[in-house]
């Protein structure tokens, strides 16, 4: 293993955190050989016995000196702040069109799943100078996907979704590894990031083992299930159409409006009586411990993949009030 | 040094009538009121636990020397770095300063004969040995595996070692810390001599006052978040439990609404027991009295509403992030002003170089290094960086071991020939203190340079490209426990063939000072009045030859 | 003498009496009000009442009213922290999005 | 009045410093104390938000009529507290020992009524467990946060009955003056365990009435 394989910053994000880290760095060495300059000097000059002649310090003095490095200080982190905080927020948001990977982390391995409905397991490909948008869940306990070339890390809890976003600018193979202690094995929960060349990414995505793409899978699934025995117009069991549901505001039933996010149709999925929409008895039964994570990414990504256009077939679909006629 | 006792103060025999006297019994011992006698058990039961936490921290540093490990299986390594943190923070750090030094001197440096309630004192020492009772269990059980930060899911539903002991070790603990608290706060509000008006407290009785503050205010917190983990570890009552809509995200914010200012318990005290002995060993007032008060307060607030940079990658909120990052920037300034002033203390002052000076200006030195890195963290990119990496290991260890460990020798060596009457060995304290100064920075500069390459945390088996700097760490580590040793055995050893130290050896205008050494189980022969400003140096440093004014006289003798 | 004896028997009951009554009466407004269908205006009442009712029980019962400043400023440190508490634990919370 | 002087106790100089300063300890354990319900109470808060529905249902299950009458119990028990306190800073040494006996009675009577109260909730499964019968899963939260937070309150009634029993055998057998600063801190604590169940029957008994 080679330490480049931390240490590059293989993103622009990265070289902006470096950026700060140095420039903290400089500060904070000036004030260390700031504060040991004077200490040296006030023990030559002031050592006990030493001839150097000593009065008062006027207390008017003293007082504007203490305002003074009282007040820079204030200034200089104040500045420190500024910067860190304007780096922080122009890498906040994720962009729209990003390439999403699903990530399931559970002890002590990662899985990973390519909106193509590749698998890999402690390894991820990816091409540079893409928006990748990570969508990051836990099995069990509280892991964290650090990646120490791209300067990131994010915690990934149970029963939420938690993301990780970048663009990396420079292609190779990086090391990534769980930051957040998760027990036994926490140490070896590791493996490769592998940034390719755009053009070589689509080259080894198409040589994967033939897999239906995550919203296929998700369809087979949908029907496997018997979700397709209710969430189809025309159903005679009440129950909300899915179709164009992802992203837009859903009513329910305790009077909030949610949008409807990954998040979202997961609880649905796991936890429905927790956001029941309105108009909707609660019929919808609990999959907790039937599907598995990786089943509800498949099922979440065929939802999304679900768009208005084919709900605009089905008349009377109206928003809050989604799907067929009542029973 | 020769007995340079202050004129009023009755050349009595050390030995004869001090409170080592009353009694010499074990019973005598764990039965006392005496706020001195309690200091000295706290001090006796946190060195134990220094030791234990030690020499599980020694092992974890040896098996760290290959990326593959030596000789513990995972489990067993997780289980040390658990037991290792438990209890250097509650059994070593926090009751460090507060309860050794803050409670044999609090009352003497104000005047007072005692504490305001003495029994409490006392049951908040049983309290502390009824934590430690779990924690030695726990130890003795194989151990707890979850990190001394307890994170649900897995303490609650994953491990399988004994969390619910040790939660209740810490809980219990806890409020032996309350204890101390409430009893600090009552004392330095109700029992300050005449004349000891607030502005004329010493630095330290500041401290103690901050620090008690903070531990009356986070550490229920703590206990709350201890046990709910409890009820559903125990029970299964699913309050972080996500499947039943729990968050586990809020047990990190209960739990470091204590443990941030947590830190500060274990700071605050350290910048009180420097302030005295830089202001005694530069024969100096300390520059900027008013200002360094302030700053502790300050701290001891602003300290409470800045625990969330600890979970910048967590799940927190982008706009929280922002609103604690900027709070953890500000209260930066204070401890900012700390350093510059303690500089500026030594300016114009008569330095001297004895031992307690060379810890306390390690303290400086390391408080500096640790203080900045921290600005480090409060930036949200840094953090998302360097948390849970060696970055930030090496940082706290900076604060809480470079900073509070060496300003507690500072003080354990400013105070010994005040406790027991005996002078120890200059030249090996002085060896010991720049040892424990260059084999700390021999143990940690390593781990800050790892962590920022990328070293994480909490990790058994290593990335191979690491070994040189954690060979390096473990080296120094062997020079720091070296460092640690000396201490113990030449303290012990001037117990029995120490030179007697005289009242006062530094000529310290200290009001604990102006009583004989060891004090009488009254502190005071006749009760004080206080009539000038602490660090009253300055006549002093100009007649060096022939002795200073002191600052308290006896009522009546005016 | 008696008589002075009896005024200080009465001072014994007299106030914390008025008291009592006062808190019986916001604990039955407060359960009264919990079965009106108000949605959220529910807990605001309730909690308001359970404020009102802890004002009381510290003034009058607790004689904050009569404790010198510092036994004051004791307990405002209790709420002033749970303020704290409140605010920055919810600045994420209501900030998730 | 002659037994004043067995009152004060070391290191304090005078009665009246020792009362101020024994409240002032005691006010200060209560700041403690609120931060201690404070952490549930904050948890509690951020969950209700979330899951008002839920919250409401499981609400509706608690046993109001118990909750109310040990509401009226303690209110009740707060009164007869200060009227004890106030006759012993009156020294009125009868009074004092009835109505400290009155308010450790009230106590028992509360936790009596607690322990039926919680008798009817197992009675319906209301203990969070794979038997637990309603649903959304988030009403198993709201009676988690009940069976911690009575029973948290219970252990410091608990504390309090045994204060109140403590301090009434040492007045009775004279072996420390009532006028003393031991009933400050008693009353104080026991008002405070009081002021806890005054904001948790709202949060407990009154979610999901309307």
């Amino acid at each position: 293993m080679n330490i480049s394989q931390f240490t590059t910053a293989a993103s622009d994000y990265a070289v902006k955190v470096d950026r700060l880290f140095y420039l903290e760095s400089v500060i904070a060495g000036l004030v260390v050989l700031l504060v040991t300059g004077l200490i040296v000097v006030f023990f030559a000059l002031y050592y006990r016995g030493s001839s150097t002649p000593r009065g008062e310090v006027p207390e008017r003095k003293s007082r504007e000196i203490e305002i003074g490095w009282t007040v820079a200080t204030l200034f200089s982190f104040l500045f420190l702040f500024w910067w860190a905080a304007s780096d922080q927020l122009t890498a906040l948001a994720p962009p729209k069109d990003a390439l999403e990977i699903h990530v399931i982390a559970k002890q002590w391995m990662w899985r990973f799943q390519h909106p193509s409905g590749a698998r890999e397991i402690d390894e991820l490909h990816i091409p540079a100078h893409t928006n990748i948008r990570l969508a990051m869940t836990s099995q069990d306990v509280i892991h964290d996907l650090y990646l120490p070339a791209l300067r990131l890390k994010q915690d990934i809890l149970p029963d939420r979704y938690t993301y990780e976003w970048f663009n990396a600018t420079k292609t190779g193979t990086f090391h990534f590894t769980c930051a957040e202690f998760c027990g036994t094995d926490h140490s070896v929960m590791a493996g490769s990031l592998v940034i390719m060349k755009p053009e070589d990414y689509a080259r080894w995505i198409s040589a994967q083992p033939q897999a239906d793409d995550l919203a296929h899978q998700g369809e087979a699934l949908f029907r496997s299930f018997g979700c397709s025995g209710c969430h189809t117009p025309g159903s005679t069991v009440h129950a909300p159409d899915l179709h164009g549901i992802y992203g837009h505001a859903v009513q329910l039933a305790d009077g909030r409006t949610v949008t409807a996010d990954e998040a979202y149709l997961r609880d649905c999925i796991f936890l429905p009586d927790k956001n029941r929409v309105a108009g909707f008895p609660p019929l919808m039964p609990n999959f907790s411990g039937s599907i598995s994570e990786g089943q509800a990414n498949a099922l979440i990504a065929y939802v999304k993949s679900l768009t208005t256009n084919r709900a605009a077939r089905t008349p009377n679909a109206s928003p809050g009030q989604r799907g067929g006629s009542p029973p | 040094m020769t007995d340079a006792a202050l004129p009023f103060v009755p050349p009595l025999d050390v030995r004869r009538g001090s409170y080592l006297d009353e009694g010499h019994t074990i019973l005598s011992w764990l039965t006392t009121t005496d706020h001195k006698r309690i200091a000295i058990l706290y001090a006796l039961s946190i060195t134990v636990f220094f030791l234990i936490g030690g020499v599980a921290i020694g092992l974890v540093r040896l098996e760290l020397i290959s990326p593959t490990g030596l000789f513990l299986t995972s489990d067993e390594y997780n289980r040390l770095f658990t037991i290792h943190g438990i209890i250097m923070v509650w059994f070593f750090l926090v009751p460090s300063i507060p309860a050794t030094m803050g409670n044999f001197l609090v009352p003497m440096m104000i005047g007072a004969p005692d504490v305001a309630f003495p029994r409490l004192n006392l049951l908040s020492w049983y309290l502390y040995v009824g934590g430690a009772v779990f924690t030695v269990y726990v130890l003795l059980s194989g151990g707890v595996d979850t990190g001394w930060t307890f994170y649900p899911p897995f303490s609650s539903e994953y491990s399988h070692s004994n969390v619910i002991p040790a939660a209740i070790g810490v809980f219990i603990v806890g409020f032996s810390s309350i204890a101390t608290g409430v009893n600090f706060l009552a004392t330095i509000h109700m029992l300050r001599a005449p004349g000891m008006t607030w502005f004329r407290l010493p630095l330290f009785v500041w401290s103690m006052y901050t620090v008690s503050v903070v531990m009356v205010l986070a550490t229920p917190v703590l206990a709350m978040s201890l046990l709910l983990i409890v009820a559903e570890r125990l029970f299964g009552l699913p309050i972080f439990d996500p499947s039943a809509g729990g968050d586990p995200v809020l047990f990190q914010h209960l739990f470091w609404f204590y443990s941030h200012p947590a830190v500060y318990i274990m700071i605050l005290p350290a910048m009180g027991v420097v302030s005295e002995v830089f202001a005694c060993f530069a024969r100096r007032r300390v520059f900027g009295y008013g200002f360094m008060v302030f700053a502790m307060l300050m701290i001891a607030v602003v300290g409470f509403m800045v625990w969330g940079h600890h979970m910048f990658v967590a799940g927190q909120s982008p706009l929280a992030n922002l609103i604690f990052s900027f709070l953890s920037f500000i209260v930066a300034v204070p401890s900012a002003i700390k350093v510059f002033n303690w500089t500026a203390t030594l300016y114009r002052g008569h330095i001297g170089f004895e031992a307690p000076m060379i810890y306390a200006l390690g303290f400086l030195g390391l408080f500096t290094i640790g203080g900045l890195t921290g600005l480090f963290l409060a930036s949200v990119p840094i953090d998302i960086a360097t948390t849970d990496t060696y970055f930030v290991v090496a940082h706290f260890h900076t604060i809480m071991v470079g900073g509070t460990v060496s300003a507690f020798m500072a003080g354990i060596h400013y105070w010994w020939p005040k406790v027991t009457g005996k002078l120890y060995n200059e030249f090996w304290a002085q060896l010991a203190a720049i040892t424990m100064f260059l084999g700390f920075n021999l143990t940690f500069l390593p781990q800050f340079i790892m962590g920022w390459l990328g070293m994480p945390r909490r990790y058994h088996y290593y990335p191979d490209v690491f070994q040189i700097w954690h060979v390096l760490s473990s080296g120094g580590a062997v020079i720091l426990a070296a460092a640690y040793l000396m201490p113990l055995v030449y303290l012990t050893w001037s117990l029995f063939c120490g030179q007697d130290a005289g009242n006062n050896p530094w000529r310290s205008t200290g009001l604990e000072w102006q009583t004989p050494s060891p004090p009488p189980k009254t502190n005071f022969l006749r009760p004080p009045r206080v009539d000038a400003d602490p660090y009253d140096y300055h006549d002093f440093g100009r007649t060096e030859e022939t002795g200073g004014e002191a600052r308290a006289r006896p009522q009546g003798e005016a | 003498m008696t008589n002075g004896r009896q005024q200080d028997r009465r001072y014994l009951w007299q106030g914390p009496g008025v008291a009592w009554l006062a808190l019986l009466v916001l604990f039955a407004v407060s359960l009264g009000s919990a079965y009106l269908p108000l949605g959220t205006g529910n807990v605001a009442i309730n909690l308001a009442i359970a404020a009102i009712m802890l004002a009381v029980l510290a003034t009058f019962l607790m004689d904050l009213r009569n404790s010198v400043a510092l036994v004051r400023i004791a307990a405002a440190a209790g709420l002033f922290w749970i303020v704290i508490m409140f605010a920055l634990t919810f600045s994420d919370f209501l900030t998730r999005g | 009045m002659s037994d004043t002087a067995g009152a004060l106790q070391h290191p304090w100089p005078d009665l009246r410093m020792q009362r101020a300063g024994v409240s002032l300890g005691m006010w200060m354990f209560l700041a403690s104390e609120v931060l201690f319900f404070g952490g549930l109470l904050v948890s509690y808060a951020v969950y209700r938000s979330f899951n008002e529905e839920a919250f409401r249902i499981a609400g509706a299950h608690a046993q109001i009529v118990y909750g109310s009458i040990n509401t009226v119990i303690l209110l009740t028990s707060s009164f007869t507290m200060t009227v004890a306190l106030r006759a012993a800073t009156a020294n009125v040494r009868r009074v004092t020992l009835i109505f400290l006996g009155i308010t450790a009675a009230l106590g028992v009577a509360f936790l009596v009524c607690k322990g039926l109260e919680y008798r009817e909730d197992l009675k319906e499964h209301l203990f969070p467990s794979p038997q637990f019968p309603l649903s959304p899963p988030a009403t198993a939260m709201f009676w988690g946060f009940y069976w911690i937070m009575t029973g948290i309150h219970a252990v410091h009634l608990t504390a309090g009955i045994a204060v109140v029993l403590v301090v009434w055998t040492l007045f009775k057998r004279r072996v420390i003056p009532v006028q003393g600063s031991t009933m400050e801190g008693a009353a104080i604590y026991w008002h405070f365990v009081d002021s806890v169940w005054i904001v948790l029957y709202p949060l407990l008994y009154l979610a999901g009435r309307s």
